[in-house]
């Protein structure tokens, strides 16, 4: 674990399907639910809709976080979206912590339309999660081209 | 009679009987330790045809492209490949003749420079299963097996899975101890060092995308490094693009990947590439069951569902 | 094109030092210069990188893998950065101390003269690639071990060659001599301490190893009539098959020393960009795809074409003379065994 | 040292939509360095490099005439993958962009002078055709070239570019203009057919003419083919080429045909010099 830097904030982004998730967090806001402020929400149709680019793109351009939320197995509203989509994650965390993306930067979770307590308690586990690991570092672009080689 | 004789015999019949416009297969042009792919048309050229543990490219890449019909030379692993193809419907089963090879292993040049301290080969004979090497100021014998590739060294599919006539007897299965070896290695290191061993080995890659080009299932008419709306991969030689394409070029072989190795011998730099599919597919026999290109009409794992698949990644 | 000052053969003292007193050399020149030299990346890689002290030279190699091309014209460069839409900033391009390029082989270093003519030619100047040209001293190091696929004698350059160099170096075994060839290298070498006067017999065992050298070039290829010939050879139905087996990739013209093709492009985060220049490669598709889908390159044919018309025939119509050194990383990293000898001869044999 | 490879910026005057389908508009400039703008010295059938930043860079013929110093004009059609013509599309008046250039060898007009003009146009290829028929029209020049034909072709009357000169030029009587569309439309009042054959009707004089072909590559190859068979010598045919380019200066490779680059010993050539290339297209 590194220093933080003083009055760090995690900045984390959310990709929410559009009929559960979303809906969740929708509720939780309704209900005044607290929940930590660190998450940026993405609307997408479905889990499924997730390219996976979209989850590495966004660690790249420095997002310390990442979680993506769909509907309950079962409850998809495309019926199976959210399971192809969990094929996809289960292999892609797998991937990102082998090549050394530190655990608990990328998460998962099924939150219903229902859930928005649920929402509001893995949002403030994931957020808690990144803080402890600290800014993200390694898969961040930052891109010096300065003409010389290494 | 040798394997290499009977593939001649085999290849002339096609192309004496039209069964086929073309046989793929490998020649020798006198390069020691190489073969180069060939593409014969004329019944008799088909002596240009060699077989030997030098035939190390999976020649199934050059399949997709095809409208022609085509008979192709191909190994275990490249069988493999050919089965991935004709389920992704890249290729017709009809329009292609598989020539399969039971296959001992290929020999890894870059594993005989290294062990002669990157000594400059001018000449190699192969007898039985030895190397004659030769150089300005070295002559060495080698035995095949100990330079064999490291996908050939925990290969389970030595024989065809699939094949219209097979060159030779079925081979025994090799004795693989375990075929994760390194993957597990490096799954036990903590994740600062799989981050430097990454950094490291990733940071010699120079973007020539040899790695893409020589790989059969990549075949995407235009690679997500092409395309520029949006650009989903920076195209300069920073590393973090560098590792993204390497993650995303791996991701895309999720349950297709049938390690022939032809990514990680094209790489002019030695980026250790398998060690990315590698794992994949051990994740995705782990979590799904699944082996790439074992069975014609199987789905890529990424391509169905069970309803019990794994989830508890899943909050 | 850059003409080379020479200095006067009288003044031309040859200088040497012990094998392992090298380092000191390395270690002087770090003091006043980025030095960049060859590295050890791995077992099998030997390549270009700055030196922080002379221990990490590697001096014992056949030839690096990547040429020496990137330390004047490298892989990805910002051209110029920008916030939002303001106007282009161009940082200095002047290196922040004068370059060392130590144990560059004389093919690279010829190379150099041939890429002048494209970067320092008559017309359009291209200040990236001048400024850093200007700012360096090239050591060339003879090549005492030419590799099997080495062919620069063909292209008239050879494993001793002492043209397009600063100062000549060349390995006699337990001692390294040096010559200076221009007055800018006399200049460096001179200040050098710990050089010694070579010894009078040394110039005799630098032409018995000259010529060792010469015969371990093996590979020879005789392009006398190729650019005529493959300007009359445009449709000839031999390209239908020479790219066959190409895979298309980007190895022989990334490794190529004298391949210069770029691509521009922007990167941007929030409202700071940069335009960057990167290598690019004629046998990529996209090198030549337009916005419209249109591709006047459309296959692989046209692709294989283009390089070598370019290398041997348009670079030759351009600028006089043939864009390769026969330095053979194409033929010795090419993944399906592509021989550019074989190709050539197939050309020559072309009725 | 000059760096050619840095743009002046330059800002949107005006831009508007040119034709119907909706995906061609034309964008006029200004310098905002005043410097730049004396210095930015062109003749017709040069073109310039422009750019976006964060977005790209991309070749565009010159529109505008060289006596016209208010603006510069290029007309550009945007492409579905085109990143920058796209992004040139969504810009506002007053935006900032940057631009490189004059660029390429431009038409030959000192070798055109006291001759025949017969200037073929089609599609959107007309800009920098536009710049040239503005420049010999120009009462300085008009003295200088004999008859001037303007042959102009389009897919349908909505794709027909500058209108507003076209219709300008219409009612002078030192230039004859000549517009034909693909297929029949109702209340057309010009001529119906493809280029070539249109061209070939018409039957122009080679007689001390030269012409000057830009247009779609088909277009360019059958109208040259028309007017060699109506014998124009092969280095009075004058032709305007495009290709995919990136620095503009004969550098990065890849806009050549034969040993010569599109971009700095182009884009314009004759037919006489395309042959020698080996080629028409590529």
């Amino acid at each position: 674990m590194q220093e933080q830097p003083e009055n760090w904030e995690p900045r984390i982004i959310a990709f929410l399907c559009s009929w559960c998730s979303y809906a969740g967090a929708d509720l939780a806001g309704v209900s005044r639910r607290r929940y930590s402020p660190n998450v940026r929400i993405v609307k997408v149709p479905c889990s499924g809709r997730v390219n996976p680019f979209y989850i590495v793109k966004s660690l790249q351009q420095g997002c310390d976080g990442v979680l993506v939320s769909g509907c309950h197995p079962g409850e998809c509203h495309y019926s199976n979206g959210n399971y192809y989509a969990r094929r996809r994650f289960a292999i892609l965390k797998r991937l990102l912590e082998y090549i050394g993306l530190e655990e608990g930067r990328v998460h998962f979770s099924w939150v219903s339309a229902s859930e928005g307590d649920k929402f509001a308690k893995v949002v403030n586990e994931v957020t808690e999660t990144v803080r402890k690991l600290g800014p993200a570092t390694r898969l961040v672009k930052h891109s010096p081209v300065d003409g010389v080689v290494n | 009679m040798d394997l290499q004789t009977k593939l001649r015999q085999e290849a002339r019949k096609l192309l004496e009987e039209k069964l086929v416009d073309v046989v793929i297969g490998y020649e020798d042009e006198g390069a020691p330790l190489r073969t180069t792919p060939c593409f014969i048309t004329d019944p008799q050229d088909v002596d240009r045809l060699v077989w030997n543990p030098f035939c190390d490219h999976n020649l199934a890449r050059y399949l997709t492209a095809r409208k022609d019909k085509a008979a192709v030379v191909a190994k275990g692993c490249d069988t493999r490949a050919i089965v991935v193809l004709i389920n992704e419907n890249q290729i017709e089963r009809k329009n292609v003749n598989i020539l399969g090879m039971p296959c001992g292993g290929i020999v890894d040049r870059k594993k005989i420079y290294n062990h002669l301290k990157n000594g400059d080969v001018r000449e190699a004979v192969l007898k039985d299963k030895v190397i004659t090497v030769k150089g300005l100021e070295f002559t060495a014998d080698l035995m095949v097996d100990d330079f064999l590739a490291d996908c050939c060294l925990s290969c389970r599919h030595r024989n065809p899975v699939l094949c219209d006539v097979q060159i030779g007897e079925n081979l025994p299965p090799l004795d693989v101890k375990d075929e994760y070896k390194k993957i597990k290695q490096l799954e036990e290191s903590t994740s600062e060092e799989r981050w430097e061993y990454f950094r490291k080995t990733l940071s010699k890659c120079i973007r020539c995308y040899a790695c893409r080009e020589a790989c059969p299932l990549c075949y995407c008419q235009q690679c997500f490094t092409d395309q520029n709306f949006p650009a989903w991969v920076g195209k300069t030689t920073d590393i973090s693009d560098t590792i993204v394409f390497h993650i995303m070029r791996a991701f895309h072989t999720t349950g297709r990947c049938v390690d022939c190795g032809a990514c990680e011998r094209s790489c002019p730099n030695n980026v250790d590439i398998r060690m990315l599919t590698k794992k994949i597919a051990k994740d995705v026999k782990e979590l799904f069951g699944d082996e790439a290109g074992l069975q014609l009409e199987e789905k890529a794992p990424l391509s169905f569902y069970n309803e019990d698949d794994p989830q508890d990644f899943i909050k | 094109m850059r003409t080379t000052p020479r200095i006067l053969s009288s003044e031309k003292i040859m200088k040497t030092i012990k094998k392992d007193k090298i380092n000191t050399v390395l270690d002087f020149l770090i003091k006043k210069y980025q030095v960049f030299g060859p590295v050890q990346k791995d077992d099998l890689v030997v390549d270009f990188g700055r030196i922080q002290n002379g221990a990490q030279a590697c001096l014992e190699f056949s030839n690096t893998n990547e040429p020496a091309k990137k330390l004047f014209f490298p892989q990805a460069e910002t051209l110029f950065s920008y916030t939002g839409s303001d106007a282009a900033q161009v940082s200095e391009l002047k290196p922040e101390k004068p370059r060392i390029i130590f144990g560059m082989r004389p093919c690279d270093a010829k190379s150099l003269s041939l890429l002048d003519a494209v970067f320092d030619g008559p017309d359009y100047k291209d200040p990236y690639y001048i400024v850093k040209r200007k700012n360096t001293t090239i050591f060339t190091l003879a090549c005492r071990r030419p590799r099997s696929n080495c062919f620069c004698d063909s292209l008239g350059i050879g494993p001793f060659s002492k043209k397009d160099t600063d100062v000549f170096m060349a390995d006699l075994g337990d001692r390294y001599v040096f010559e200076p060839i221009t007055p800018g290298g006399a200049d460096i070498l001179n200040k050098i301490p710990g050089l010694e006067n070579a010894r009078p017999t040394d110039a005799e065992r630098l032409k018995n190893l000259r010529s060792e050298a010469e015969s371990k070039v093996a590979r020879k290829v005789d392009l006398d009539n190729l650019p005529e010939k493959l300007a009359r050879i445009f449709d000839h139905p031999f390209w239908d098959g020479i790219h066959q087996k190409c895979l298309g990739c980007g190895i022989c013209t990334y490794l190529c020393p004298t391949c210069h093709c770029f691509d521009i492009v922007d990167e941007q985060k929030d409202d700071k960009g940069r335009r960057i220049r990167i290598w690019d490669s004629c046998s990529y598709p996209t090198f030549t795809l337009e916005a419209s889908g249109h591709n006047p390159r459309a296959t692989g044919k046209e692709r294989m074409r283009q390089r070598l018309m370019h290398k041997f025939r348009y670079f030759v119509e351009n600028y006089g003379e043939i864009a390769c050194v026969g330095c053979g990383r194409c033929i010795n990293h090419c993944p399906v065994g592509s021989d550019l000898i074989r190709e050539i001869e197939n050309i020559n044999n072309l009725k | 040292m000059k760096n050619p490879y840095v743009p002046m910026p330059v800002k949107l005057k005006a831009v508007r939509l040119e034709n119907e389908t909706g995906d061609l508009k034309t964008f006029d400039l200004v310098f905002v360095n005043s410097g730049d703008a004396e210095n930015f010295k062109f003749v017709c059938g040069q073109f310039a490099m422009l750019s976006i930043n964060g977005v790209g860079e991309a070749p565009f013929g010159i529109a505008s005439s060289p006596l016209t110093k208010e603006v510069l004009r290029f007309t550009v059609k945007k492409y579905p993958k085109g990143v920058l013509t796209t992004a040139l599309h969504n810009l506002s008046e007053g935006s900032t962009l940057g631009l490189r250039g004059p660029l390429g060898n431009g038409f030959p007009l000192e070798k055109m002078t006291s001759k025949n003009l017969l200037v073929v146009g089609g599609g959107f290829a007309l800009t920098t055709l536009r710049a040239l028929t503005k420049y010999v029209l120009h009462e300085k020049n008009r003295p200088h070239y004999g008859d001037i034909t303007l042959f102009v072709a389009a897919r349908d009357p909505g794709e027909m570019l500058y209108k507003d000169d076209l219709a300008e030029w219409s009612k002078r009587n030192d230039i004859e203009i000549v517009q034909t569309i693909d297929k029949p439309v109702e209340d057309w009042p010009h001529k119906v057919g493809f280029a070539a054959p249109v061209l070939k009707d018409l039957a122009p004089s080679a007689q001390n003419t030269t012409a000057v072909v830009c247009g779609p590559p088909i277009m360019i190859e059958t109208c040259i083919k028309v007017l060699a068979g109506l014998h124009f010598p092969d280095e009075e045919i004058i032709t305007s080429l495009e290709m995919k380019m990136k620095c503009g200066i004969g550098k990065c490779g890849r806009c050549n045909i034969g040993s010569k680059y599109i971009c700095k010993d182009g884009p314009v050539f004759t037919y006489k010099q395309l042959k020698e290339l080996n080629s028409v297209t590529v």
